[in-house]
């Protein structure tokens, strides 16, 4: 999660990750942060997000994101 | 997704060469044509020329005969109702005629009444039908007494009298409407 | 709630259908001033009594016939139906609503327009269709005529076609939006100034010299329509020779004629015995007679169908006589009107081109 | 059938009323006959390719999901399956399913390439030759085939991605790809969403109507009475470039900007408001554009469905594919962190934008637009650690003149890329858009050069009259929200006068009819 949250920050250092769970209704994450925030994780945690992942839901917040991190690991 | 990309790179490489190859492609043919729209001599169909000038059916008609000097006789008639007006200039065996389109006249008709001058190709008034077919090929069209051929907007009509082309014209598809 | 919003939307689309209405009446052509062939369906239904000879055709009758000298010399009671470039189905359906208020005893054909086969032009069919009242003749009328580009909606909804026009608006689009001004004569068309004519340019030809199939079709249902109202047809080519009449045409037609036991009369070849003179009884080069020409044609005509046909002289009937000289005194004030511009100016300046607003 | 024929007002008008006057299982299957004798009365034999598509659709997507369904048997019949073992049967399963959507997407993009680029190929391949063995030939292209095309891939991926189950019924699937309203011009609807409401039922609800057919007259207000005006000197202004240089670009360029918008936003509130009207939601496809303040902004405001699409279907996949990873993480170790955290962006937004380009047209004025977007896109966000310098010293950020700067900025920088699908190629675009820099004629803006374009004073009346409706209209909303439920509180007869008032300016002012060459919705050709 500490990387996670690192890598997050490292992309839009203004944001409170922690807190905040609306990253794409309130368009804070756009396409091209989401795929940057892909490729970082895929880099540092080995974990490759599929396209069908990339929807709202799973990059609303940075915990949502942990879960799917979770989930894909354990797939 | 592999398969996926590598065809996906090699399209990418392909459209990339592509692109830099018929830019110069375009860039050639610009200079070879004219630009559109100038509206001139419509180059799809049959022109004739006379005293130097360029006569296409359709085309602008002031510039033409602006450059013809003056007519051997002009007549001009109110169309009903005020509609545009036709006009009609003759240069000696050669009869030009008009339609109004807008605020512009355009030509309605070329007509070669006798053997003074004859058509690019050469054919004249006293040319014979054979020499008209050796020239033009297969008729477009036979009816009566003419026989036409049919190129872009333009239709070029011999009239036929004795075997004998009397009279040629090169009409606008506006008198067929 | 449902009830209260029903009815607003009732009256609001009320409104708006009488708005459109209102600009439509305002935005249609007037055709009162300069170009005023357009109004000259629409006159028709302001006759008060009917006709005995009704002429059909396009400017080579309501140009050519004074039907007031018809009237005048011999009681002939005769209305023109003409229009701009009327074409012969125009004519036919104009025949066939004429029919609706009328049965007249002769009609009177003129052929030119048989060279056209084909609908032409929007413009014209506007001035020919746009005063028709609405009948099956309207519709059939509109659906013949349609040039590529125009649809039956136009007709329907004249404002479709005409909303454009806000921006040319005239003191004539107010002034005549409720009432309009008589422009004909019983149809004839009045023009007395002259302008000789001089000749004409040798005529095109043609690849083909036969008149078209869908033009002689409708002469077919003309001569079939009079047949069936026991009304006599005359053919007639009027005595102008531009717009030119082929010999190859007029052949055909005398052929018609004889097949159809029709008369045909091609009035260019007699000229001389009408006493018509090319260098003062046109108004136009020769392309249409002036007023005094058309009063010659007409006193050549009239003498023809009083010979020849039972025609009653209404002059001795009363009813007849009051409105008739009601046309007579219209007929005589605008020649004069026209006489005295001529005079003033040398040319006319509230009639033809030169009245045309701007 | 364009939609401001007679013809489609007509058809709406019909489709409407039996729409609610049927039985309302009827509702649905009276939009699929009118979808397809819509399609048919444009040229019947659209329909061959219209039915080919959502039949290969149909069929591909119904197998993918008999694949789950056998491994999700699998897994029921077998629970003490190790997670190795289940890991082999979902490759296993997955591999197939992979090879149905290459199918399915060589399938549905094949006809599309095939009916809309096969020209392109060849004339160009006629150009490097030059022996005349390639020429264009005659071709049917059918209509709307790029969006429903789209549409269609969509629905199928979705299915592969197990975010849709799959439609069993055809005949709902075929309305789905064919819906008459959006057949010609998008928007590109996503099978999910639009399937929520496409197939009702839907009972007669007044607010849903007269809201849907205010949308209609309003985008009918833009169409005919705006861009088919304007339309007239834009025309004029590309077709003679010896004459219109300089200054009258700067012209053309703004006027074929408000020509596109009054268009391409007319065309879509009719159909989504037609389609409202019906009880049917369609995604929108525009949320006030020109007011965006950067390019990246504005694309994610004009044409939302397009730019949705090329990002979910195109971007996404390659950007988090195997290979790109790879790349991704080669370039890190090798070439530093800047590179490769910039490498994947960069790539993949280059497909997009050559994706984009050939998507709107088969042409190289197209591919060079949508790479000159590319470009403008990576600029700005390069430059973005400049601009946020920038805002920390002069703190203009949010401030009402600065924002005003960003937004004409954006549309001026949006206007000139635009100029590529305007003028003949690519060559003459450059030339003309020189020609602004270097001939000085702006007193054509004031000379009465302008009226010599097709236009009148009047007509450039009630184009100013319009500019600032619609100028307006955008304010109101993007401060108050919808103008429409403003309407609705007032007294009913508001709303149905403004209705009204919109609709005798139609009548009056629209563009229309004998005189005007009614032009084609710009975007039916993509």
């Amino acid at each position: 999660m500490d990387t996670l949250l690192s890598i997050l920050r490292s992309i839009h250092p203004e944001v409170d990750f922690e807190l905040c769970d609306t990253l794409i209704d309130d368009s804070i994450l756009d396409s091209l942060d989401i795929i940057a925030i892909i490729s970082e994780i895929n880099a540092q945690m080995d974990v490759t997000i599929p396209p069908e992942e990339i929807v709202p839901e799973n990059f609303n917040s940075a915990e949502a994101l942990w879960d799917l991190i979770e989930r894909l690991e354990d797939e | 997704m592999k398969k996926l990309m590598k065809i996906a790179s090699l399209l990418l490489a392909l459209c990339l060469a592509l692109a830099l190859t018929a830019c110069g492609g375009t860039e050639d043919s610009d200079k070879t044509n004219p630009p559109s729209g100038s509206g001139t001599a419509q180059a799809a169909g049959y022109t004739f020329r006379f005293k130097g000038v360029e006569i296409a059916v359709d085309a602008d008609l002031a510039p033409i005969v602006a450059a013809l000097g003056d007519p051997t006789d002009y007549f001009d008639s109110d169309s009903c109702a005020f509609q545009g007006k036709d006009k009609v200039w003759t240069y000696g065996g050669v009869i030009l005629r008009s339609y109004p389109e807008g605020d512009k006249d355009l030509v309605l008709s070329v007509e070669l009444m006798d053997d003074s001058v004859s058509t690019p190709e050469g054919i004249y008034v006293g040319s014979s039908r054979d020499d008209v077919t050796a020239k033009y090929g297969a008729p477009t069209s036979e009816a009566g007494t003419s026989v036409s051929y049919v190129k872009g907007k333009c239709t070029l009509m011999f009239s036929l009298a004795d075997g004998k082309v009397s009279s040629i014209a090169y009409r606008s598809q506006v008198l067929d409407e | 709630m449902k009830r209260k919003a029903f009815l607003s939307g009732l009256a609001v689309f009320l409104a708006l259908a009488a708005v459109l209405w209102f600009c439509q009446r305002l935005l249609m052509p007037k055709y009162q001033t300069g170009i005023v062939e357009g109004s000259m369906v629409e006159e028709y239904y302001r006759e008060e009594l009917p006709h005995e000879v009704l002429f059909i055709g396009d400017c080579e009758v309501y140009e050519n016939f004074s039907t007031i000298t018809l009237w005048e010399n011999y009681g002939i009671t005769s209305y023109i139906r003409g229009s701009a470039q009327q074409l012969v189905w125009q004519s036919y359906y104009l025949l066939e609503d004429a029919l609706r208020y009328e049965t007249p005893k002769v009609v009177v054909f003129n052929v030119l327009a048989l060279k056209y086969n084909t609908p032409q032009s929007e413009a014209y069919n506007r001035m020919s269709l746009d005063g028709m009242r609405w009948s099956g003749s309207k519709a059939a009328a509109i659906r013949a005529s349609m040039t590529e580009d125009e649809s039956f909606v136009d007709y329907v909804f004249p404002l479709l076609r005409y909303h454009a026009r806000w921006s040319e608006l005239t003191g004539d689009d107010f002034k005549h939006l409720f009432s309009k001004d008589l422009v004909t004569h019983a149809g004839y068309y009045m023009r007395v100034d002259v302008k000789p004519q001089t000749g004409f340019p040798p005529p095109m030809v043609l690849p083909d010299y036969t008149l078209g199939a869908n033009a002689m079709g409708y002469l077919d249902k003309i001569t079939a329509l009079c047949k069936e109202n026991g009304i006599a047809l005359i053919l007639i080519k009027a005595p102008t020779e531009y717009p030119h009449w082929y010999d190859e045409w007029d052949a055909q037609i005398v052929e018609y004629a004889e097949k159809n036991g029709l008369p045909y009369f091609n009035y260019i070849g007699l000229r001389d015995e009408i006493g018509l003179d090319m260098t003062t009884d046109t108004y136009d080069a020769g392309l249409h007679l002036n007023t005094r020409g058309a009063e010659k044609m007409a006193d050549y005509f009239g003498r023809y169908l009083t010979e020849n046909y039972d025609l009653t002289d209404y002059r001795t009937d009363p009813d007849y006589a009051a409105v008739w000289s009601e046309k007579v005194k219209y007929y005589n004030d605008m020649k004069e009107q026209q006489y005295a511009e001529l005079a003033e100016y040398g040319h006319l300046v509230s009639f033809g081109a030169n009245a045309i607003e701007g | 059938m364009l939609f401001t024929s007679y013809g489609f007002i007509a058809f709406m008008a019909a489709v409407l009323v039996l729409y609610y006057l049927l039985p309302k299982v009827c509702q649905w299957p009276l939009l699929l006959v009118a979808s397809l004798a819509f399609y048919a009365i444009a040229d019947w034999r659209y329909l061959f390719f219209i039915v080919f598509t959502a039949a290969s659709a149909y069929l591909i997507a119904l197998k993918l999901e008999s694949i789950e369904a056998r491994r999700k048997a699998i897994l029921a019949q077998s629970p003490d399956m190790s997670k190795e073992e289940k890991k082999a049967l979902k490759a296993r399963h997955k591999a197939a399913q992979w090879r149905w959507l290459l199918l399915a997407l060589f399938l549905e993009l094949g006809v599309l390439a095939v009916t809309k680029y096969t020209n392109f190929v060849l004339e160009n391949l006629g150009k490097l030759f030059r022996d005349g063995r390639f020429h264009a030939i005659d071709m049917i292209v059918p209509m709307g085939i790029s969006f429903y095309t789209f549409q269609t891939v969509s629905y199928v991926i979705d299915v592969y991605r197990g975010k849709q189950t799959a439609q069993r019924n055809f005949l709902k699937l075929l309305l789905f790809v064919s819906f008459f309203p959006q057949l010609v011009q998008g928007p590109i609807s996503r099978y999910g969403d639009l399937s929520k409401t496409l197939y009702g039922p839907h009972p007669y609800d007044g607010k849903a109507v007269s809201f849907g057919l205010t949308r209609v007259l309003w985008g009918y207000f833009k169409k005919v009475v705006l861009a088919d005006r304007i339309i007239t000197a834009v025309t004029a202004l590309i077709a003679d470039t010896a004459q219109y240089t300089g200054t009258y670009v700067f012209v053309a360029m703004l006027f074929y900007a408000f020509e596109l918008y009054c268009d391409f936003t007319g065309g879509i509130d009719i159909t989504i408001g037609l389609a409202e009207a019906m009880g049917i939601k369609v995604a929108e496809n525009f949320n006030l554009p020109y007011f965006s303040k950067n390019i990246k902004e504005y694309w994610n405001r004009w044409h939302i469905t397009m730019g949705t699409w090329f990002t979910d279907y195109i971007f996404y996949p390659i950007s988090v594919s195997k290979p790109m990873l790879k790349l991704s993480k080669w370039s890190r170790d090798h070439l530093g962190k800047a590179v490769g955290k910039r490498v994947t962006v960069y790539l993949s937004c280059f497909a997009v934008w050559l994706a984009t380009g050939i998507w709107h047209g088969a042409a190289w004025n197209f591919v060079v637009w949508g790479l000159m977007n590319f470009v403008v896109i990576m600029a700005s966000q390069e430059l973005e650690p400049l601009y946020a310098r920038f805002h920390a010293r002069f703190h203009v950020k949010g401030k009402a003149p600065y924002e005003v700067f960003q937004i004409v900025r954006t549309i001026l920088l949006m206007s000139v890329i635009r100029m590529f699908d305007c003028y003949r190629d690519v060559p003459m675009t450059f030339k003309m858009v020189g020609t602004m820099f270097t001939r000085f004629n702006i007193h054509v803006l004031w000379d009465g050069s302008l009226l010599a374009l097709g236009l009148t004073g009047a007509d450039y009346g009630v184009l100013i009259i319009g500019f600032f409706i619609v100028l307006g209209v955008s304010l109101y909303k993007a401060r108050r929200g919808s103008v429409r439920e403003a309407l609705y509180r007032k007294p009913r007869a508001a709303l149905y006068g403004v209705m009204a008032a919109l609709a005798l300016v139609i009548v009056i002012f629209g563009a229309y009819g004998v005189g005007y060459d009614s032009s084609q919705f710009i975007y039916n050709q993509f």
